[in-house]
């Protein structure tokens, strides 16, 4: 059983965003508008956030690209009073929007703030729905649910299908997320953590390795390299 | 038995946390019922439904 | 892997493309089923519908990237990056990924109309194909039954492939001189300076994949240059990708993601790039440390020198070495002496080194972008990274069919001969098109009047506002015809609006640009045209035919795909449609003094020897101004008027206006697209908006806080922004994001208003003007002042 | 034979007529509860994007009233219970006041929970695919028993008062006599029903206390169970109970003011009371004040990054001007008062008690949000902001005036001071309660 797991390359990472719209495009996440991005609630489920810190001229950055870090020991699937959100045996967390009350203390629990909520339903100009993926995973969800980043499941699902119609064994490499198919600096790396030869499994043992507040012991999948 | 397997798969799995809920509800409606029908029927009858006992009648740890 | 060697010598082979087509196939594990064309362009049926992948190429920035569009059930779905496309090797952007919000983007112009009230009035009626073709070709023939068709302009935006020369070719057949590009408010200055000094006239391709030291002027690198995504993965690759990590440093006065992604940032006082650039040649010619052979064998006036007549004439070196002392330099551009003298020596000690130009409107607009331009080129010259690996390249363009032969009629020649209605060759005698100057004299008159303009992607009223002598220009022609796509500023105050298609629904090809070898990349429809709307190609065809005579043969085809298909019948057809693209994929650099290095230098002299010498002294200028001055023929730094404290309004404007493209800017599309705006401020996290960033100094001296709503105002005009506190911005500009300010009648998401005007339109605080040589745009250091709501 | 009580008539008073301006009174905390009713109805048709909640500001007011409502809630159990316990007989003319305020303030409280989430009509799933692990399974669990218990404590009390009002009331409606008749279970005032009566009541008393440190426990613990900045505290559980104890205490005092004019108790409810609740109020506010200086202190010791920015936030930062209001609510001025002006007056009492309770409906609002503000990833960002919105706000007015209805009717149908239990003599016994006025002298 695979555990699937994503390396971000920093030094390659150029913050481009590009990302957080492939993201949006794939898994249909909805049009927020001036009014609700405002107010924080636009829904990009992998966005890049930046850190600025330090004054003129000596300024130090760091952009941080944030998909869900789809924990090994995730908070968000603790608190779930209705087991609506769980990790799948090869480690992906999912939301079931079905079944998820909308009580919101997953969002509150994530440290990584990875979870959003629907707070009105999805809304697309009528003309823009035109676009939405069809796939049946990514149907935009109802009001009052949480959704976060899946890692593109529906990708897994169809990279199986497709491995299965073509009758060879699927490989850990036939299925790529979304944001890191269309990474412009090819910073992204996705693969088998438990594979010993997967590139994923060697970067995140590189020197340059880090996750996200490691300190919490979520045991993150998504780590970092270090910029520079 | 793999005592510590079983608390862990009651606290991680979905369901049993509602029949607890159920449970623990469903036990005080009881025991409330039966103390009710104790005390009210106090003096009536001798008949004794429930013991009378010094003890504390009330279960503390449900 | 196997086929690209063999097409070419192994050992001609670029390390680069070898090693990037390895990484494209196997470490993004984008790999192997992207490698195999033929299985994915054949259509499965999936779980969700009838599924095929259009590969075609985008037209949203001037990259050209090739698209792998997923298309189900006839509507387009997704957009990814063709992995057989040597340029994005499958990644795509983020303007990519949204194009489909521009295909079915709710405010396209769904078929022709025309005004039927005043101009501007908004009382549109639709009206067939037809009778808008027959409405402009009934005027184009008027005109030109009339002896006048030079007094029909053109002015356009970036135009991909074929359409370039269709559009030169349709306006020269016609018999008008004025097909105006908007080139002179960006990449025009580049241009210019390879053209000035080098002797091409064409746009620099920087090598990053080899270079090892990369020091960009401008804050666009990675976020807006022409070839944004080459370059991104051109860093990424520089970085990680070989052995040896090469340095990039950004200048810059804003920290843009360029200078937070590089590895140094250097800000530097707005306008001042020019004088940056020379105060780095003199640190590298005092210390001796450039390219001596390369100086000495193959430029020209870097020493000084007697011309044939015996007149003594000052070299580029004396001029550095006397005029750009470290100190002065320090002093006009606010960096330190021993910051530009560390970054001078690692520049010419770090070889290959390669210092960019910046491409983008805004950059190079402070009245000294020709000889900012010269200066920055030169640096390259001086360390020998002309046309090497890790050096400055230049563009090869592939051998294509021919254009089918048409003699010019009496009327076109006539019209061929007149000058030009933006002065370029006239009032600019070296600029090959000056978009800013159109308005000025269309309302002076001069050289006539205009009958007639054509909008094709250019947007001036948004572009050029000043103050609104643009829109006089605009309502002071008769007649003013749009393609427009969505209800842009200037297609408001058209006539008639030819709507175009978008790229995804039309035929077409872009030429492969920025990574030097030659290619084609093909652009075919994803999904059939959703509105009544037509590939602007098509109806120049079209209107070529109604006009009919010399202008019908010129254009022989039915439609733009016959014309594509036969300019690109060089090529295989089958291969180009399954690969989406065609290239040579091998970039061979030319040996100083060999037979391909007058390719390379001098080619398109005019009026200079074509010796394959690059001209720190550009004898093209000293021959066409005939001038005394060396100065002139010299690359050096003119400071512009608004920087120096004694300028007019420097007390009551006391802020230099920045304004830097921003990777989340829609360039060619005039309309909302949502994911864009919801990502737009990425350091300022200001969504659907602009803001203006401005130095913890300015704040603290204005008692302004982050998140107010202060107006910033130039003597021209005043915005409305948000203020964000920036510690990245030199303590005495601010920034103002450009690209925002367009009217939506769309409700963009709930709650919103109808009829917003999305953030604000900085272009209306600049007045635009021109560089009186070169004719490119100026538009600045604009000076502003920022006060609260 | 009933309990002898010479105070029976004014007790029943109140009782035995329902008069205009009650109608009035009702008439208008219906209208507030039905626009509460109606705004909730919105914001189901809507979505939660009614409200001023937001990213990451996800959890707002109705979480607020949820603490503060169970905080509230504390009142009765505490009063009757506890102090039943301890053997505090002063205690027994004010049971039932403080136990109704328990009793009608815990609907309110959950309710709050139910307004709250994003999908109301799912909640049964909480039962069906429940998983323990998640606070909230605890604070449904806890929840529920507590309110269930809560009711079934009150009613045992009451029942001995409902057969008197049977026995008395005979004038009253039919319907109203039959109500008396049920729910009376045939009380016949048989010394041996009071004995075993005594003891069920007792043996809850212990009971509920224990509740009563569960359910608020647990209640914080939905914040302390996350990793979040400022909640994730040991001390959380003590410091939310403490509050709500507070909380309920000073509501008593409010109460029982309201009552003694409104019903003319001066007899039963007399002063000493007041002076009784002002020493516990005094222990609590500093038991409070202890709590407050060991979280923030052991905090602020540490400078650790998260925790520094939302401890400064309330300190000196946005939420500044609330904390220290707060802190002058809920403990500088309210202090001052008990010890200087308090004593014997009951207008200086309900003044420093409505403070405390405005100053601890401000102390959820301030533990909740600037954490939320200021989550650990975003707060580099630049802050969240929160401003409740006008649904958020009817909701939360609606659930007071549901609380005061609620309790208003209730007076109006049963006697608020228990009759039995501050009867001079008992049937049977020749148990007497000592007499009140004696109890209570300071």
């Amino acid at each position: 059983m695979p555990r699937w797991g994503m390396v971000i390359d920093l030094d390659k990472c150029f913050a481009c965003q590009s990302c957080t719209a492939a993201c949006r495009m794939e898994n249909n996440t909805p049009v927020a508008g001036k009014n609700q991005a405002d107010m924080g609630r636009a829904i990009l489920w992998n966005e890049v956030l930046p850190f600025i810190e330090g004054e003129y001229p000596n300024i130090h950055t760091t952009m941080l690209p944030r998909p869900c870090m789809h924990c090994d020991n995730p908070p968000c699937v603790k608190v779930c009073p209705v087991q609506a959100t769980y990790k799948n045996e090869e480690g992906i967390v999912l939301v079931n929007y079905d079944r998820c009350i909308g009580c919101r203390m997953c969002t509150v629990a994530c440290p990584y703030a990875v979870r959003y909520f629907n707070w009105y339903p999805p809304e697309w100009p009528e003309e823009l729905k035109a676009h939405l993926n069809p796939e049946p995973e990514v149907q935009p969800r109802p009001k009052g649910v949480v959704e976060k980043c899946t890692f593109c499941f529906q990708r897994l699902r169809k990279a199986r299908e497709e491995a299965d119609a073509e009758g060879r064994p699927f490989n850990a490499t036939d299925y790529t997320p979304a944001c890191v198919q269309t990474c412009t600096g090819h910073a992204r790396y996705f693969g088998d953590l438990d594979d010993p030869n997967s590139l994923v499994s060697k970067l995140a043992h590189s020197p340059r390795a880090f996750r996200m507040f490691e300190e919490l012991g979520t045991q993150p999948k998504v780590y970092y390299l270090k910029q520079g | 038995m793999n005592i510590g397997g079983l608390v862990h798969a009651y606290f991680d799995n979905a369901g049993p946390g509602g029949v607890f809920v159920l449970l623990v509800v469903g036990v005080a409606c009881t025991t409330y019922y039966l103390l009710a029908r104790w005390f009210v029927a106090g003096g009536r009858t001798e008949s004794q439904a429930v013991p009378s006992t010094d003890e504390q009648p009330v279960s503390m740890d449900e | 892997m196997e086929n690209f060697p063999s097409q070419t010598p192994p050992s001609e082979l670029s390390r680069r493309d070898f090693i990037k087509f390895g990484a494209a196939a196997a470490i993004a594990g984008v790999g192997l089923n992207a490698l195999q064309p033929a299985q994915q362009a054949t259509s499965v049926q999936a779980a969700v519908g009838e599924e095929t992948i259009v590969k075609t190429t985008c037209a949203l920035c001037p990259s050209g990237c090739g698209l792998d569009v997923r298309v189900v059930n006839g509507k387009a779905v997704k957009v990814e990056g063709n992995p057989l496309h040597p340029l994005n090797q499958g990644v795509c952007c983020l303007r990519g990924q949204t194009s489909l919000e521009v295909l079915y983007s709710p405010e396209r112009i769904q078929r022709p109309r025309v005004q039927m009230g005043e101009r501007g009035s908004g009382d549109w009626k639709e009206i067939s194909w037809d009778e808008a073709l027959e409405l402009a070709a009934g005027k184009l023939g008027e005109l030109r039954a009339a002896g006048k068709p030079h007094s029909v302009a053109l002015m356009h935006g970036e135009l991909r492939g074929q359409m370039r020369q269709t559009v030169q070719r349709f306006m020269r057949a016609y018999g008008s001189p004025n097909v105006i590009s908007r080139e002179s408010l960006g990449e025009g200055a580049a241009r210019m300076a390879l053209w000035l000094s080098q002797g091409v006239n064409a746009l620099p391709v920087y090598d990053i994949n080899n270079a090892n030291y990369v020091l960009t002027f401008g804050g666009n690198l990675l976020e807006s240059s022409r070839n944004l995504i080459g370059y991104l993965g051109a860093t990424a690759f520089m970085r990680r990708g070989r052995p040896q990590r090469g340095k990039l440093v950004a200048v810059h006065p804003r920290l843009s993601l360029t200078g937070i992604k590089a590895d140094e940032w250097v800000p530097i006082r707005p306008g001042t790039y020019g004088a940056l650039a020379l105060g780095m040649a003199n640190v590298i010619i005092n210390s001796k440390l450039y390219d001596e052979a390369f100086v000495r064998d193959f430029t020209f006036g870097f020493e000084d020198f007697e011309d044939a007549e015996g007149t003594l004439h000052k070299g580029f070196k004396s001029l550095v070495l006397e005029t750009y002392t470290l100190e002065r330099v320090s002093a006009i551009t606010g960096v330190s002496t021993d910051k530009i003298a560390r970054i001078a020596g690692e520049f010419a000690t770090n070889r290959p080194a390669v210092a960019m130009l910046p491409t983008e409107a805004g950059e190079l607009s402070s009245g000294n972008a020709l000889y900012t331009a010269l200066a920055v080129h030169a640096l390259n010259a001086l360390v020998g990274s002309i046309d090497v690996k890790g050096g400055v390249l230049l563009q090869r363009f592939p051998k294509l069919a021919d254009w089918p032969d048409y003699t010019l009629d009496a009327t076109a020649r006539l019209g061929e001969s007149r000058e030009r209605i933006d002065g370029a060759g006239s009032q600019f005698p070296l600029a090959l098109s000056a978009y800013q100057n159109v308005p000025e004299r269309i309302l002076e008159g001069k050289p006539y009047p205009i009958e007639a303009l054509f909008l094709l992607n250019a947007n001036p009223l948004y572009d050029l506002p000043n103050g609104g002598r643009t829109l006089e220009a605009l309502q002071k022609v008769p007649f003013v015809v749009s393609f427009a796509s969505t209800l842009d500023e200037s297609a408001a105050y058209a006539d008639l609006i030819l709507p175009a298609s978008t790229f995804l629904e039309v035929w077409g090809d872009d030429y492969l640009e920025g990574t030097g070898y030659a290619g084609i990349s093909l652009r075919q429809p994803a999904v059939a045209p959703l509105h009544d709307t037509r590939n602007p190609g098509d109806v120049l065809l079209d209107l070529a035919h109604r006009i009919g005579g010399n202008l019908a043969k010129a254009f022989p085809w039915e439609t733009y795909q016959d014309l594509i298909m036969q300019r690109l019948s060089t090529l295989d057809w089958e291969k180009l449609q399954a690969n989406g693209n065609w290239s040579e994929l091998v970039y061979f650099n030319a040996q100083p003094g060999s037979p391909a290095w007058s390719e390379v230098v001098g080619r398109d002299r005019l009026n200079a020897p074509k010796d394959g010498r690059f001209d720190f002294f550009s004898r093209e200028l000293f021959a066409l101004l005939a001038s005394d001055s060396d100065l002139a023929c010299l690359p050096h730094f003119e400071i512009p008027p608004a920087l120096a404290d004694t300028a007019e309004g420097a007390l009551d404007y006391p802020f230099l206006l920045v304004v830097q493209p921003l990777i989340t800017q829609s360039q060619q599309w005039q309309g909302i697209v949502p994911t864009l705006q919801e990502s737009y401020g990425l350091q300022g996290h200001v969504k659907w908006d602009s803001w203006v960033e401005i130095s913890q100094k300015a704040a603290e001296a204005l008692h302004l806080e982050d998140g107010q709503r202060v107006w910033v105002e130039s003597p021209l005009d005043r915005v409305q922004a948000t203020v964000r506190v920036y510690a990245g911005i030199w303590p005495n500009a601010v920034f103002l994001p450009p690209g925002q300010g367009h009217h939506t009648f769309v409700r963009w998401g709930r709650k919103s208003e109808q009829n917003m005007v999305v953030g604000a339109n900085p272009n209306v605080l600049s007045l635009f003007t021109s560089e009186p040589l070169s004719g490119l745009a100026v538009a600045g250091p604009t000076r502003v002042r920022i006060y609260p709501v | 034979m009933e309990p002898k009580n010479q105070n029976v008539q004014q007790i029943l008073a109140p009782v035995r007529r329902v008069s205009a301006g009650d109608y009035l009174l009702w008439g208008v905390l219906l209208a507030l509860l039905l626009t509460g009713l109606g705004a909730w109805t919105w914001q189901f048709i809507e979505g939660l994007g009614i409200t001023g909640m937001n990213r990451p500001v996800y959890w707002g007011v109705y979480i607020t009233n949820f603490v503060f409502f169970i905080g509230l809630a504390h009142s009765g159990t505490f009063i009757s219970a506890i102090l039943r316990i301890a053997g505090q007989s002063w205690r027994a003319p004010l049971t039932r006041a403080a136990e109704a305020i328990t009793l009608f303030s815990l609907p309110f409280g959950a309710g709050s929970i139910i307004i709250d989430m994003g999908h109301p009509e799912r909640i049964l799933n909480v039962i069906f695919y429940g998983r323990y692990q998640s606070p909230i399974l605890w604070d449904v669990t806890a929840v529920s028993l507590y309110m269930l218990s809560s009711i079934i404590f009150f009613y045992f009390s009451l029942i001995p008062d409902i057969a008197i009002c049977r026995d008395r009331l005979t004038d009253a409606p039919r319907w109203q006599r039959r109500m008396y008749q049920i729910l009376a279970l045939g009380w016949k005032h048989h010394p041996e029903q009071y004995r075993r009566l005594e003891k069920v009541l007792d043996g809850m008393a212990v009971f509920m206390t224990m509740l009563v440190v569960t359910v608020h426990t647990v209640v914080s613990w939905l914040f302390g169970m996350t990793v979040q900045p400022g909640w994730h505290t040991a001390l959380i559980g003590p410091f939310f109970l403490l509050g709500a104890i507070l909380s309920g205490t000073a509501a008593v005092v409010i109460t029982l003011a309201i009552l003694r004019k409104v019903y003319h108790l001066e007899n039963v409810l007399h002063v000493g009371l007041f002076n009784s609740l002002r020493k516990l109020l005094i222990t609590f506010v500093l038991g409070w004040l202890y709590m407050m200086i060991a979280e923030h202190l052991t905090i602020g010791y540490s400078s650790m990054t998260e925790e520094m920015v939302v401890l400064n936030d309330k300190f000196s930062g946005t939420f500044s001007l609330i904390f220290w209001s707060m802190a002058t609510f809920v403990f500088g001025l309210p202090l001052l008062i008990f010890l200087f002006k308090g004593k014997n007056n009951i207008g200086w009492m309900v003044f420093a008690c409505v403070l405390i309770n405005i100053g601890m409906w401000l102390e959820r609002y301030i533990v909740i949000i600037p954490t939320e503000v200021s989550p650990r990833m975003l707060h580099v960002m630049g802050q969240g902001h929160y401003l409740p919105q006008l649904p958020e706000i009817l909701i939360t007015i609606a659930c007071f005036a549901g609380l005061i209805l609620l309790y208003a009717v209730f007076t109006r149908f049963f006697p608020i001071v228990p009759i039995w239990e501050t009867a001079q003599e008992l049937p049977g016994h020749a148990h007497s309660q000592p007499a009140p006025a004696a109890a209570a002298s300071d």
